[in-house]
């Protein structure tokens, strides 16, 4: 399962013949979404790549449960915007965000997808930012970021959602 | 209307520099009229819009020109001079020789018949020049938009370009 | 498209004609590497037309380039065609130097052989890997992933960057080669013959891939030299035009390589050519390591604010793709008044339909992946 | 009768579980059904001309001949159960009942059924 950054918060009861888990529900229900985050395969340009070597087999982002791609949005938990959103793709990338079921994340990978990164100036064509259209949950800078650093961003997001509580979820 | 703009071409450049001598002669044999333009590095002719399918299919199909790879087509926007340019990149395979057609097209409606029957390649990048630049190009098969989506209403690589729209943000160096 | 059952009489073979229907292979699909869509007419399982529609990613780097002057455009080369980043850097270097007239020392042009074909070599392995992930077989990207990393070393030891390597600079190197850059080519080039080895039977030799490659999509050299297409996807049908070989830049024409040819023309072939062309970049990064003496890797006189005379320029490399050429029109500004790219893929893609037309769903991504697509080199 | 009672209790847990823990999910389940979500998902794109068209018949007898050879299968398995138990007669009456549908596959094959159009 991976580096366990954090212990599941747990009460352990020795019992004849086994052992007692005393956990809140909260607790266990972000430790197993946490721990199986599955991407959208949605790389468009040079941070794709660096997203592949980290789904291969030096970095290996399946040590923390990543590894599942998944094509379509119906069985994907979050989506990793790797690499420049174009005005043309816009409407299609956040029709694709409205098609995954809840509860979804989106990583801002790149300089490109947090501001426009190189074609923020001059271009007439780049939307500036993702998160003018998506909620984005966690930004790697870099252009492309390293597959060090991709893996530190998802760690980051995996510390968000052990934060969260099914009763705002709920009803929010 | 392209009169004088060859002449000043013609009297301010020196000489054009012939850089494929047998190449020209085979041309100017069989078009007198197509003049050598003045370019660094490529034999480049200035043909008439209306005298262009006839020039491109000579170069293709005559045995000894034989270009037969399309490389480039680019709409060049001389907004100063108010005219535009259009440059049809071509080469032989065989031995990577290259020819460079120029039209001269007057800025207010740019239009020159279309190379995307004899060149197929060509289809694309004048679609592309068609739609960034504004130039017409009579006679396309299929002159949709192809880069851009529907809410760009005004030509993008034209230098007086400015767009709100799509957030244009505009920093000379 | 009728089906004849020869038990039936006429009247129910007529009404078993068959409809059309509209599919989107669009921009989100894993087979089309990065964002293209494919609108493809399918009846039944076959293919009856394919209409690409691009423009997914363009950016409009044409457009940048009229507002940044000739040094800051340089890395905007590499976000091209990332995959053949450095080829890229060449191709625009060397069209501004031979607009100025400047002569690059020949150690530079030495290492930037040697940075060309290792990207060439990267590339390929990329294309390999993700070729057999199209037919279904996850496990060549592994194989392929883990010896780009090692090159992914070596760019990042001198150029400080794996991918974007924003290396070549007008004028000469942006700095002196790593000193264990020429060990780690050495372990690197014995390590990949055998990996090369491995390849060929993992992929090459499987009896499914050869079925699903051998004669499909077939690309008539007539037709592939009128839409434009170059590189491996040209040569697979037979055409010898390779801009190393036909228009030689560098020191290519000292190099002795020669230039993988397909018979056929179909995937099988296209897949051959690649393959092979990588060993071919083993021969050259050899004979460049042997060739290569220590020296200046700068130009002398790099003009602090580059102003190219006015005038067009015309410059053209073999990417990993194809013929990936730079056109520059000058007015003596500091910018270019107008700088064309001729990307590889926007050729290589336009011949999709012609290829296509007849095969079934499946055979268009062995197709797509053997024509080798990247979406930002295709958009610009 | 105590066979049948293990059997009703057996399928009687499983109609309960499998729903009640379905159930239970949906409880804490952050749910927010909306038009574009269930939109039909295809690469992003809006959908093109309707899918209900009449396509090739081949599809069809590719269907029968794999609903007859799954038939097959579910019926070998009470016979692989008991199998052990009768014996030798068991295994003439199996390569029996295979080698008929065997003949008819080859039929099948012999008639064309099996070319992918």
């Amino acid at each position: 399962m991976g580096i366990i950054l954090d212990k599941l918060p747990s009460v352990l009861e020795p019992v004849p013949g086994g052992n007692f888990v005393l956990a809140c529900l909260d607790d266990v229900i972000n430790w197993a979404r946490s721990n199986s985050l599955w991407p959208l395969t949605f790389g468009t340009s040079c941070c794709a790549i660096e997203m592949m070597h980290t789904g291969c087999a030096r970095h290996d982002w399946s040590r923390f449960g990543f590894e599942v791609n998944r094509a379509s949005p119906r069985q994907a938990d979050m989506i990793v915007v790797a690499g420049t959103i174009v005005y043309k793709l816009a409407p299609l990338l956040k029709r694709l965000y409205d098609q995954m079921p809840e509860p979804k994340y989106v990583v801002a990978m790149g300089s490109c997808a947090i501001s426009g990164g190189p074609f923020h100036y001059n271009s007439y064509s780049t939307l500036n930012g993702v998160d003018k259209i998506l909620p984005v949950d966690v930004y790697i800078p870099g252009c492309p970021p390293r597959p060090e650093a991709l893996i530190h961003g998802l760690l980051q997001l995996q510390k968000k959602i052990k934060t969260e509580s099914i009763k705002d979820k709920l009803h929010g | 209307m392209s009169e004088e703009i060859k002449n000043t071409q013609e009297n301010t450049a020196e000489a054009p520099q012939i850089h494929d001598a047998e190449l020209h002669a085979v041309i100017s044999g069989a078009f007198p009229d197509v003049a050598l333009v003045a370019s660094p590095q490529i034999a480049t002719y200035a043909v008439k819009p209306e005298k262009l399918l006839a020039f491109a299919a000579f170069i293709r199909d005559d045995a000894r020109c034989g270009f037969d790879f399309p490389v480039l087509v680019t709409g060049v926007d001389r907004a100063p001079e108010n005219r535009m340019e259009v440059f049809y990149h071509l080469l032989r395979t065989r031995d990577g020789h290259k020819v460079v057609i120029k039209i001269d097209l007057d800025r207010a409606n740019p239009a020159l018949p279309s190379l995307a029957m004899l060149y197929r390649s060509f289809d694309w990048h004048e679609r592309e020049q068609m739609e960034l630049l504004g130039i017409t190009f009579e006679g396309h098969p299929d002159p949709r938009k192809l880069l851009l989506d529907d809410t760009y209403t005004g030509y993008p690589l034209r230098k007086e370009y400015e767009d709100e729209a799509h957030e244009y943000i505009k920093r000379p160096y | 498209m009728t089906v004849t059952i020869d038990c039936c009489e006429e009247r129910l073979v007529k009404n078993l004609d068959t409809q059309e229907y509209w599919v989107n292979m669009g921009p989100q699909h894993p087979s089309t590497h990065g964002v293209l869509r494919f609108l493809v007419k399918l009846d039944g399982e076959t293919i009856t037309d394919v209409i690409p529609h691009i423009g997914y990613m363009h950016r409009g780097i044409e457009k940048m380039s009229e507002n940044v002057t000739y040094v800051q455009f340089n890395h905007l080369t590499s976000r091209l065609d990332y995959l053949s980043a450095m080829i890229n850097n060449w191709g625009y270097c060397m069209c501004v130097e031979k607009a100025l007239g400047l002569e690059v020392p020949a150690r530079a042009i030495y290492v930037r052989m040697i940075m060309s074909e290792l990207t060439r070599i990267a590339s390929h392995q990329l294309w390999w890997g993700v070729y057999g992930m199209d037919l279904g077989a996850f496990t060549p990207m592994m194989h392929s992933f883990r010896d780009r990393e090692t090159i992914n070393d070596i760019l990042e030891e001198t150029c400080g960057s794996r991918l974007t390597t924003h290396y070549i600079r007008i004028g000469g190197l942006s700095n002196d080669v790593h000193e264990n850059f020429v060990p780690r080519i050495k372990k690197f080039i014995d390590g990949f013959r055998k990996s090369l080895v491995e390849y060929a039977t993992l992929v090459s030799g499987n009896v499914i891939f050869r079925a699903r490659a051998e004669n499909v999509g077939i690309l008539k050299p007539a037709v592939g030299i009128s839409y434009g297409c170059s590189g491996s996807t040209l040569r697979g049908s037979g055409v010898n035009y390779d801009v190393r070989k036909q228009d030689p830049y560098g020191y290519y024409d000292r190099m002795q390589f020669d230039v993988p040819l397909g018979t056929k023309g179909d995937s099988l072939d296209r897949y051959e050519c690649r393959f092979k062309e990588m060993e071919q970049s083993l021969r050259i990064i050899e004979q460049c390591l042997e060739q290569m003496e220590p020296g200046e890797v700068v130009a002398a006189k790099v003009p602090k604010k580059i102003k190219l005379p006015a005038g067009e320029y015309f410059s053209h490399v073999e990417s990993a793709r194809g013929d990936h050429a730079y056109f520059i029109v000058s007015d003596g500004g500091t910018s270019p008044c107008r700088l064309r790219v001729r990307s590889p893929g926007y050729s290589n893609l336009a011949v999709l339909p012609e290829v296509v037309r007849g095969w079934r769903v499946a055979d268009m991504v062995t197709v797509s992946s053997t024509l080798d697509l990247v979406a930002p080199d295709i958009d610009r | 009768m105590l066979d049948y009672i293990f059997l009703a209790t057996f399928v009687a847990v499983g109609a309960i579980f499998v729903p009640g823990v379905v159930w239970l999910g949906s409880l804490f389940r952050p749910s927010r059904p909306s038009a574009v979500k269930s939109s039909t998902y295809e690469c992003g794109e809006t959908t093109i001309g309707t899918a209900w068209v009449q396509f090739n018949v081949g599809y069809y007898l590719f269907a029968l001949l794999f609903l007859v050879f799954d038939v097959e299968m579910i019926f070998l398995y009470p016979w692989a159960s008991v199998f052990t138990s009768i014996g030798v007669v068991a295994l003439i009456e199996g390569v029996i009942f295979i080698a008929i549908l065997a003949f008819g596959l080859l039929y099948a094959w012999k008639k064309g059924a099996l070319e992918w159009v």
